[in-house]
């Protein structure tokens, strides 16, 4: 019997935790936007999204959205207090010149070497880039949030990327519905898994070999 | 007299617009996009344009740049953002024409486009970025290592009209945006040989704070009102 | 008996009538700075200093100074209805992509193929060339002013500038105390001459051989 | 926590800077230069610092960066304006020492300069400018004809430190610049790994309108208030 994968918020919560008091992180749309929602109080991370705000705060109430304040997914935001806006090319200066502490991105691929695949499944055949290029080879550490494997069942941690990639040799930590993996020069060494699951159990979704580490402890929160 | 001409409607602020302008467009989403301006110039009827802006992802009925591409007015597409996220919903203009071969596309990653519009704006000839190296993004680009990081060269954009939306404008030009709708606006209004702008006011000169500024108005040429 | 050569007023006078209704033009130190005096009424200029202010205004009275505005002579100055403050990265910007109509600028030498030195005398070892290369290349027409000849009777309008250059091929017309001189692909053209100047007269004065415009005349204002 | 940290005096706001280090300081001319910190960093007394500036002009007595020129403090300099306009009056700092084969200098264009130093800070590895071809500043540099227009490749500058100056900064270190003092100081912060601004006032987070930003707080490691 297939064992429980955690669900998206509790993906978004271990993320969450890894971030650090006084961050400036970059969150990519769907999965990796959760993570806003689990700041622990008393810590203080600024999001920024790429259409020039700086300090993302929460989804408005509806009827008080503050006219023409949109993330970068084109939804209605908040600011929080600190916050600014800046023009495009600012807002990729912030990114490119490493000046984000992190940025949690969405994944279809990682590569034992930390390759980074997000932006376009090979049989769409017309993708949208976005600012994924940038932030993933920008920003100071890379955090992937995805599913483990494909609904399919298809590995989506790799030892090579078989789709187009979004940059080379970035990524930082993968966090995933089963485990918590770093990309080492040594190779994916696995730090966390899911309540029940074993080293064994993670190994089979994941094509690269893993590095058990010796700290190795199942995900909290 | 300012170099920015008070234009008493959208259709003489686009006026003369010719067939095969390059053409760049302001705004991130559908939402924050110059549609007065957009509007014009699909009414106006420039043919075999080329189109930089982030994406013309609105879905029939939104008043972006899809209104152009919907309208066959479009050659090609230099953006970051072509085709929505998400392959539900109907098709977009933009993915129907480029799937049948009816219109081009350079895709650019979105830092590297705003970038290759302030070069085109600030007098450079190129840049090198790290972003796209080892990616599809650098394939065929001029590669070269600096200080042992690895980058592609990329080429400024310019354009013969930037269509852009601002908040305020004062006579003389001087631009103020409103929120995350600043965007890409400030850059194309740099890069173009006419900047277009459409905005909600216009105040006197010396009615805005210096310091305020965003855009000045030697970058500008041509406003005109938003009716609200 | 030598004749008069035109006071530094007149010439600064002459340039002030060059410029066009909604030009924006920046302006050198000592010489060209005076051109802001001359500007004629119904003409709206607007002076760009490099130290990023769009709109550089008339000094203040005494006592009178807008704090921390200045021009790129480290003087006071107000700012004219619809100037605007920017930073040096968007000052030289607008400098570079030929965003202004003309700068004014002083000159040690130009060569007959518009070639500018005007920021060290080789003698000096040591100098400052400030904004002067960015402004001599960026800006679409460059006027320059300056005297005819140097105090020695030496020529600064030569064949070939001996000084290091500020740029190359780019100075539009030059401004001196006894002539108005284009230049052109086919080399100089003496359009204006102080009152009771003669073309010969002026050539004494200058290497390259000048061609008189049909239009010559006496410098009128 | 903000990454800025209020400091309680000029003195903690410089405290670490080692001998050696690449120090940028804002400010245009000697009278907006960020008096309070280049003071602090004269008594703290780091040796050997390449400084990035645009000029260490100052007579002596005056309170820019000819005062780290003043007390040898200063190895090598990247400027545009190294010397005073005029020969008249005593020599500074500076060229004595420049004259006397004490101090290096890379003279750099202004409009470069500051590009320079805004790719430092943008991530950007080089990138070609017009500015000075033909003439001693294109000297030794890779050329290349882009779109028939002549460039010189030029590279980026960081800095250890950048010593700013500005009006008000806010508890997250926003910060606003008065009138145009604000020049070389928005990028420079951008350019630096630890920046480190004098103000005249810190006022909470919130209180300024987020429009107005010029350096959003990012870019800001220490503050200090300037004694007025």
């Amino acid at each position: 019997m297939p064992k429980d994968r955690l669900p998206r918020e509790v993906i978004a919560m271990r993320i969450a935790a890894e971030l650090k008091d006084g961050d400036y992180v970059n969150l990519g749309i769907g999965l990796p936007n959760m993570v806003s929602n689990y700041i622990p109080p008393g810590k203080q991370v600024m999001f920024h999204a790429e259409n020039g705000v700086v300090g993302v705060g929460p989804s408005p109430e509806e009827g008080r959205e503050i006219p023409d304040l949109f993330n970068a997914g084109g939804q209605p935001v908040t600011l929080m207090p600190g916050g600014a806006i800046v023009d495009h090319a600012m807002s990729f200066a912030i990114v490119r010149g490493r000046h984000l502490d992190a940025a949690v991105l969405g994944g279809l691929q990682v590569a034992e070497n930390g390759d980074l695949a997000n932006w376009i499944r090979p049989d769409r055949g017309v993708g949208s880039i976005g600012g994924a290029a940038d932030i993933a080879r920008g920003a100071k550490r890379i955090f992937v949030a995805m599913e483990h494997t494909t609904r399919d069942g298809e590995f989506k941690i790799v030892k090579r990327c078989s789709y187009p990639l979004t940059a080379t040799r970035v990524v930082d930590t993968i966090f995933t519905d089963v485990a918590v993996i770093r990309v080492t020069p040594q190779g994916l060494v696995l730090e966390e898994a899911a309540p029940g699951w074993t080293p064994e159990e993670v190994q089979a979704l994941t094509e690269p070999t893993l590095t058990v580490s010796p700290t190795f402890k199942e995900i909290q929160l | 007299m300012a170099r920015a001409i008070l234009c008493a409607s959208a259709a003489e602020a686009v006026a003369g617009i010719p067939d095969g302008s390059v053409i760049m467009v302001g705004g991130f989403a559908a939402r924050d996009a110059p549609s007065l301006l957009v509007g014009a110039l699909v009414d106006q009827g420039a043919r075999d344009l080329t189109l930089i802006c982030n994406g013309p992802t609105g879905r029939p009925g939104m008043k972006d740049t899809s209104m152009l591409v919907h309208n066959r007015q479009v050659r090609k597409v230099v953006c970051s953002f072509p085709v929505p996220s998400t392959t539900s919903g109907p098709m977009t203009d933009f993915e129907a024409q480029y799937r049948a071969g009816e219109i081009q596309l350079e895709l650019a990653p979105q830092g590297t486009l705003a970038e290759r519009i302030r070069a085109g704006g600030a007098g450079i000839g190129g840049f090198y970025t790290p972003t796209g190296v080892g990616t599809p993004f650098g394939e065929g680009k001029e590669q070269r290592t600096i200080d042992g990081v690895d980058y592609v060269l990329e080429y400024p954009l310019v354009a013969d009209y930037a269509l852009i939306r601002a908040q305020t404008a004062d006579s003389m030009g001087n631009l103020l945006y409103r929120m995350s709708s600043r965007n890409f606006n400030p850059i194309m209004a740099m890069a173009a040989k006419t900047t277009i702008v459409e905005v909600a006011e216009v105040v006197a000169a010396g009615s805005l704070n210096p310091e305020h500024i965003v855009t000045p108005g030697l970058f500008v040429h041509r406003i005109v009102v938003r009716p609200e």
